[in-house]
């Protein structure tokens, strides 16, 4: 397999990852317009409560549904509790995310104390495929089919039901939305909820990905989420997808010809792709 | 008519006097190097609330300007090894700032809300990647330490006091900007641009002049910060110096100036409190989250931060029809 | 027979007093129309009915049910439908999700129902695929009623429907009122005094957060004294 | 705060010693300041017969949470000199805070014990005399493993390391080690800090030919990279050699990195000295039965030498600190600890081992493959 | 003649596939006061928005005072004197109203970029600001907020921000479209005072007939983006189309009797 091949393959597999995590923010950033900081923080509980639970029983699939859970639940509660009074105030938004992201991550130092944690693949997504004569690792392959799955089912949930006009327009004039015989709160916790679901399920699959967790592994992954949104549009799916597939080659390019400048080049595709179009890649002029 | 109460002289009278006795009152040292570290981060803050407070847009790239000012007078004064290069290496500052900010501006403002976010924070993430990159210059993420600075800032109260009044200086300087006319349509800006353009205003103009004193305030208070610190590194470029600036201005409230000034207090203390008290008390061996309990408690019981919801029932109470904002009126919804 | 029945209602607003004792009797069948000068609290009758500035004090019964205090959708999913002063417009969504949106129920009635709108307001056929923030002024007023009208509801709160209507628009409207009349109650607030007077049943006149007249439109129409007293109009 | 019992004793001072301590116990480095300071505890601990008492004085040890950062560490650090009139500092697990706090110790004329922060700057270009440090430096690690490697391993190495600072200049100190040695590198390579994919660098590196896959990696990539190492077979095509992490490093390795051959600073099971072995007794004791780790030794180290040299010194009197532990050596826990008069570095012993499956071990067991002598990995002395 | 004040040659404008303002050539006569109707959706507002520089025209031009103005930002227009009131309720939401009108008077009495001087000093803008609230019987509401204003009221702010321009081309987009029955005569009289002041020329966009009868020199009418007609009231309100679809039975009698 040529260099380019694989780098190329690594790149997809790389954006599947920042999909994954990216998804879950779409929803609640890209839709419901919630300045959400906590996002990484509940991506690392998923990671977490998935391994403890793929460690306790040795089923990595009861590990991601019980990481899911989990994050479903985080959600539901921050929702409920927290975010509920402030949608459309993305000041008290950031203040009230931030708190609850250094709450999160502090609660996993609690459980899991703050070190390194290994996270190892289940046995039958080990090893590595041959594509063109080289190796390719078979999880890699994983993510990218999963990340696949993911946009499809987000994809015909939010075009076959009423939920993602629902959100649009509720985020824009809750009261008229109530008005019409909807119970917005409703629509937007289980909105929430979702996304911080898809989230957590984002953690456990690039858990074995990374190899290990550290409780800050949620804050350096979020910037990378927040940044392909905004690159494929914000509130538009094919283009978090998009923007996560490019971010993921062109940093995985750039990585390995000119390191120097690999750190940059998420933020200053970002600030180019703002600067020529800034409603994004694939989204529409508001 | 509603900022007069918190604009009250004599109340800011009362509080500066007050400022001024303390070194009299106690010898700690310590305690001045807490507030001289407020008083600088205040300085700071506020200058972050004439975007966000007044001209309506949030930045996330605000301490490229405060790390401007404090690698200046970082690099200037261990380069030449010349203490009194630091009037020269603020107002290298406090130009570079301007000139920086105006470049940003013209670049970014063209887009609005999370998109400009999203162009600062990118625009910060480079400064700090060439801060950490450019390390025979910058010192990296070790950082340039044994900073000579001129020896009257080595007297704790001597410095105290020129933070004290750095501090009432850009106050004034920044509520006189707030009231003119001219922050009169920074703030009619934050409300309606298009309006605003609509009744002959060039509103980008106006905006780039909010960023680039906000911008300059800022440089200043960043070299003023390395002064105090003798030290400067690659954190003067991170995100997290910006979410300070924004924290200080949210848990002060928003479009209240003074409110920085709290909110830099409120932070200062409440992490050196948290922290030490980790040390005594196992129930906060994770004092962070006692940090984070903070933020949340703040924006719950305080939604319009300190300053702004004693303003805000104060005025209800005074019964002028002044209250009652979009948010409150979606809440009784959500 | 009593349709929707409003006692002593009073609202505030944080700690404004807004409406400070209005009651109104709404008949079956018939078409109310609420008058008054700006500023009187129509529109905040209006808003308290639906639960969106929910009463302190007062009753609010609907078809013989205390609906005070229930959430907005859940009163709407009684059956009341709300056209608002400002539109309501979802400016994102497109006329088409406009709708979708607002239909409760998917069914053939519904259908026929929205055959009837697009046929009273043909511009919203031509303007489907647009966004709800780009639509012209009357254009977004016919889309308000439109999402009210589409649903099978039994009481219809409509704020100044006529504002920003083409004369024979307006005409239009009239006839739908006095159409959707046979089957459904209507609550109408006009300044249009001429689209009031043609369509309405019953007047209630507020002023200041007060009811400070209640008759029939007759009366209303014929007595010079009254208009020049509470509407400063003499026609 | 830390308080030994009772009072006084003959003559002198009576007035406790304060120890003034500023690491991470929050932030990234917690898990190393964690370890560091619990061997402090003990060195002092094991230093004073266990009574926390020198000269008559109790020891008190005053611990300030830098969160690894720059600008806390120095307001912690002037806390502790200013209002808590603290003897000696101690500390930190971040290089940029030690480096910000050396300047300090200079302007209170106080002993900074640094424990460990690793950067040769320390006792390099931003060395004063103040200053000592228990902990080893980046070059002690780069001529431990450096030397061995070209020796046994091969002769050409492909070096990957992080694209920064440390990444750099630990590869400039391998570079130095294995050139002396007498072996080159024939490649470098820098990637990202967040890497998470290294397959490209990885089949560079196997494509390169050459003998040894040498690695500088510190933080979280590291347990990714080794796991790819693995995954992709690399240690069938060529050598892989490292500085192995701590336990929990180790553990998050996974068993792909059996047979992994590297330097280390410290594993409690691997010197063998009374020192040591009263350290771990203690460690597991004290600290849930966990036995101490790779930073826990640097700590425990550090208390001794505040102790003895106090001891020596028959003061706290900085001055006279300074003579009394400059050329001193140390009993710690990998025996033999010097501080050298030039800059105050402690020259110490180092390990060569190789990660072995174990019983009775959920994770890989650092064995013994060689130990280095203080002298054979004395760095250069570059603060003049 | 006197050269036109305002004057559009071909002016087009085209979101998509639809093209809502189509190749106007539209002329006005200084201080006359010129009525703009047609049905909803036919290009008015849009039509204004090309005249206020809010929209950039897909072809054509637009001339002030003889002066192409087709590129020129929305701000210089305001500075040359073209004002708008919007359809829309456009205000400042949580400025004081007075506030919102000072703002208004400030823009165009300059000063705006001193940024040391205290509002106060320009207690001229608050006085004509006041002056102006009670023109159009909002006097009483300076202090409140103006999100809290109810609809009508708003509708008489936008109208005193307007006037507080001082513009010499006003643009009114249903300047009374919400405002109560009792209080449309007093506004139709600070409109007419402008009119009569001989020194502003005025378009409107109303639907309320009477008043476009009432006030106007001439009407234009656009249907489907095009600029149908444009004439004295009377041809116009002859016009057979004008009455079938966009008066309807309604009018009827206006222009038989
Ligand atoms: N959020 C609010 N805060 C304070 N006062 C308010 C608020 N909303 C409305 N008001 C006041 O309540 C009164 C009644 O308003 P409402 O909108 O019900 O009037 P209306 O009769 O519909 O008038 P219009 O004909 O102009 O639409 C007005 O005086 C208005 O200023
Ligand atoms: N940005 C846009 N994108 C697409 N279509 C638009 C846009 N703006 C306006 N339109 C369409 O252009 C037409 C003209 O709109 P305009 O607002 O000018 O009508 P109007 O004559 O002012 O009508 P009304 O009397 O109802 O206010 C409408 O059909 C509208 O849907
Ligand atoms: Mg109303
Ligand atoms: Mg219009």
């Amino acid at each position: 397999m040529s260099l380019t091949l694989n780098l190329l393959l690594n790149g997809i597999a790389m954006g599947s990852l920042i999909f994954l995590i990216a998804v879950g923010l779409s929803l609640i950033f890209g839709l419901m317009g919630v300045m959400n900081f906590a996002h990484g923080a509940v991506f690392a509980w998923g990671a977490y409560v998935g391994l403890a639970v793929y460690n306790a029983t040795g089923s990595f699939l009861l590990g991601i549904l019980a990481g899911t859970v989990g994050g479903i639940v985080i959600g539901w509660i921050m929702e409920r509790v927290f975010v509920r009074p402030f949608y459309g105030n993305h000041v008290a938004q950031i203040l009230l995310t931030l708190g609850l992201m250094i709450v999160l991550t502090e609660g996993i130092k609690m459980v899991w104390g703050p070190n390194l944690l290994g996270f190892e693949k289940p046995a039958a997504l080990t090893g590595v495929v041959d594509i063109l004569s080289d190796p390719f690792p078979i999880y890699r392959i994983f993510t990218i089919g999963v990340g696949l799955l993911v946009l499809i089912g987000v994809h015909l949930l939010l075009s076959r039901t009423r939920f993602g006009i629902i959100i649009r327009a509720g985020v824009q004039d809750p009261e008229m939305v109530q008005a019409l015989g909807i119970n917005v709160r409703r629509v937007f916790s289980v909105v929430f909820a979702l996304g911080a679901g898809l989230a957590a399920f984002g953690g456990v699959i690039a858990g074995p990905s990374f190899g290990s967790l550290h409780p800050d592994i949620g804050m350096a992954n979020q910037l990378n989420a927040f940044i392909v949104i905004v690159i494929g549009g914000i509130g538009n799916f094919p283009g978090a997808a998009l923007g996560s597939v490019l971010i993921g080659i062109v940093q995985t390019f750039m990585a390995f010809y000119l390191p120097d400048v690999a750190m940059a080049v998420s933020v200053a595709m970002m600030a180019l792709v703002l600067i020529w179009k800034p409603e994004g890649i694939l989204g529409v002029r508001r | 008519m509603r900022t007069k109460l918190f604009n009250n002289n004599l109340l800011l009278g009362i509080m500066l006097v007050a400022l001024c006795l303390v070194p009299f009152v106690s010898s700690s040292k310590f305690l001045l190097t807490m507030l001289i570290s407020v008083f600088i981060l205040a300085v700071y803050g506020m200058s972050y609330d004439l975007l966000l407070g007044y001209t309506g847009i949030v930045s996330f790239g605000h301490t490229i300007f405060f790390g401007l000012g404090a690698y200046s007078v970082g690099i200037l004064l261990s380069k030449t090894k010349q203490p009194n290069m630091l009037w020269v290496a603020i107002l290298i500052a406090v130009v570079g700032a301007a000139v920086i900010s105006l470049i940003i501006g013209i670049l970014s403002l063209r887009v609005k809300d999370v998109y400009f976010s999203m162009i600062t924070l990118a625009f910060a993430e480079l400064f700090y990647i060439v801060s950490s990159k450019w390390s025979t210059f910058t010192g990296g993420d070790d950082g340039i330490p044994y900073i000579r600075v001129p020896t009257f800032f080595n007297d704790r109260v001597k410095f105290y006091f020129v933070a004290l009044a750095f501090l009432a200086v850009m106050y004034l300087l920044l509520r006189r900007v707030v009231h003119s006319p001219f922050g009169r349509t920074l703030q009619a800006i934050r409300e309606n641009e298009q309006r605003v353009e609509s009744l002959g205003y060039h509103v980008l103009r106006y905006k780039l002049a909010s960023l680039m004193i906000s911008g300059c305030v800022a440089a200043m208070s960043g070299g003023i910060w390395t002064v105090l610190q003798k030290y400067v590194n690659t954190s003067v470029f991170t995100l997290d110096r910006t979410i300070d600036a924004l924290l200080m201005t949210i848990v002060g409230g928003v479009g209240t100036l003074f409110g920085a000034v709290l909110g830099a207090g409120v932070i200062t203390f409440a992490h050196e409190w948290f922290s030490s008290l980790s040390t005594q008390y196992p129930l906060f061996e994770r004092w962070l989250m006692f940090f984070g309990i903070l933020y949340i408690v703040i924006v719950m019981f305080f939604p319009q931060g300190i300053l702004g919801t004693i303003r805000e029932k104060w005025i209800n109470k005074g019964g002028s029809r002044n209250a009652a904002s979009e948010r409150k009126r979606s809440e009784s919804v959500l | 027979m009593t349709m929707l029945q409003v006692e002593g209602l009073q609202t505030y607003i944080d700690q404004f007093h807004i409406l400070q004792g209005v009651s109104l009797s709404v008949e079956r069948g018939r078409v109310t129309v609420i008058l008054g000068r700006n500023g009187a609290g129509k529109t905040t009758t209006l808003r308290s009915i639906m639960g969106l500035t929910p009463p302190r004090n007062g009753r609010v019964v609907y078809d013989g049910k205390e609906i005070q205090g229930l959430a907005p959708h859940a009163i709407a999913r009684l059956g009341i439908g709300y056209v608002p002063e400002d539109q309501g417009i979802f400016k994102d969504l497109t006329v088409e999700e406009n709708m979708k949106i607002a239909i409760r129920k998917l069914d053939a009635a519904t259908m026929e129902r929205q055959e009837f709108v697009l046929e009273l307001f043909p511009d919203l056929k031509i303007a489907w695929k647009r966004k709800g923030g780009n639509l012209s002024g009357g254009q977004k007023q016919m889309l308000s009623m439109a999402r009210a009208f589409v649903n099978d509801n039994k009481l219809l709160l409509i704020d100044e429907p006529s504002k920003g209507l083409a004369p024979i628009v307006v005409e239009k409207v009239m006839e739908a009122i006095l159409e959707l009349k046979k089957r459904t109650t209507i609550v109408l607030v006009e300044q249009n005094f001429l689209m009031a007077s043609g369509v309405g049943d019953d007047v209630y006149i507020l002023d200041d957060g007060h009811t400070v007249h209640q008759g029939s439109m007759e009366d209303i129409r014929g007595d010079e004294d009254l208009k020049k007293k509470y509407l400063g109009i003499a026609i | 705060k830390e308080t030994a019992s009772t009072t006084d004793s003959k003559g002198g001072s009576t007035e406790p010693i304060k120890i003034g301590v500023v690491t991470s116990k929050s932030g990234a480095l917690e898990g190393y300041g964690t370890q560091e300071l619990n061997g402090l505890k003990l060195g002092i601990e094991y230093a004073t017969g266990g009574t926390n008492k020198v000269e008559g004085r109790d020891v008190q040890l005053l611990i300030e949470d830098d969160g690894g950062k720059p600008d806390d560490g120095i307001k912690k650090a002037r806390k502790l000199l200013e209002e808590d009139n603290v003897d000696i500092l101690q500390g930190s697990a971040s290089s940029s805070v030690a480096s910000a706090i050396e300047p300090l110790a200079e302007e209170y004329k106080k002993i900074y014990m640094i424990d460990p922060a690793a950067a040769d700057d320390l006792t390099g270009k931003n060395f004063n005399k103040y200053v000592f440090r228990t902990g080893r430096n980046s070059s002690q690690d780069s001529l431990t493993g450096g030397k061995y490697a070209v020796e046994n391993l091969g002769k050409s190495f492909f070096a990957l390391a992080p694209d920064s600072v440390f990444g750099k200049s630990s590869n400039a100190a391998w570079k130095g080690t294995i050139e002396k040695s007498g072996g080159k590198i024939a490649q470098e390579e820098y990637a990202p800090q967040d890497t998470q994919d290294f397959t490209p660098y990885l089949q560079k590196a196997i494509q390169s030919k050459a003998d040894v896959l040498l690695i500088s990696w510190a933080g979280a990539g590291g347990a990714a990279l080794f796991k790819q190492i693995a995954e992709l077979k690399v240690a069938e095509k060529m050598k892989v050699t490292t500085g192995i992490p701590d336990i929990a490093g180790i553990k998050a390795m996974g068993d792909g990195a059996v047979g992994l051959q590297g330097m280390t600073a410290y594993y409690y099971g691997l010197p063998k000295n009374k020192e040591n072995d009263w350290l771990v007794e203690h460690h597991k004791k004290d600290f849930n039965g966990t036995p101490p780790d790779l930073f826990t030794a640097g700590g425990f180290t550090a208390g001794i030498a505040i102790v003895e040299g106090i001891k020596k010194a028959h003061s706290t009197d900085s001055d006279k600190l300074i003579t009394a532990l400059e050329g001193m050596t140390v009993h710690g826990a990998k025996g033999d600890y010097t501080f050298r008069k030039e800059d105050h570095q402690a020259i110490q012993p180092m390990y060569i081992v190789k990660l072995e499956k174990k019983d009775g071990f959920d994770y890989l067991v650092p064995t013994l493959v060689k130990e280095m002598s203080p002298e054979e990995t004395a760095p250069p002395i570059t603060n003049k | 003649m006197a050269q036109p004040i305002l004057e559009t040659r071909g002016l087009t404008i085209q979101f998509g596939a639809h093209v809502a303002v189509n190749g106007v050539d539209f002329t006005v006569t200084p201080q006359t006061f010129t009525s703009i109707i047609g049905p909803n959706g036919a290009g008015k507002t849009t039509f204004f928005n090309l005249l206020s520089g809010q929209l950039r025209p897909t072809a054509g031009t637009v001339a002030f005072h003889g002066r192409d103005i087709t590129g020129l930002p929305v701000y210089q227009r305001t500075r040359l004197g073209i004002g708008r009131s919007f359809q829309i309720t456009n205000v400042f939401p949580n400025l004081t109203v007075l506030e919102n009108v000072r703002i208004a008077a400030q823009g165009v009495g300059g000063g705006s970029f001193r940024l040391f001087s205290h509002y106060k000093k320009f207690k001229q803008y608050e006085e004509k600001a006041m002056h102006l609230l009670e023109k159009v019987h909002l006097g009483g509401k300076s202090e409140q907020i103006a999100k809290n204003l109810s609809h009508g009221d708003k509708r008489k702010l936008e109208i005193a921000i307007l006037l507080a321009l001082e513009p010499k081309l006003l643009l009114l987009d249903e300047p009374t479209a919400g405002m109560s029955l009792e209080e449309v005569p007093a506004i139709i009289e600070v409109i007419r005072g402008l009119k009569e002041s001989g020194e502003h020329t005025i378009l409107l966009i109303e639907h309320k007939i009477d008043m476009v009868l009432d006030l106007s020199d001439s009407l234009a009418v656009l249907f489907n983006g095009r600029l149908l007609a444009h004439g004295t009231p009377e041809e116009i309100m002859g016009n057979e189309l004008v009455q079938s679809a966009y008066l309807g039975g309604l009018y009827d009698d206006d222009v038989t009797g």
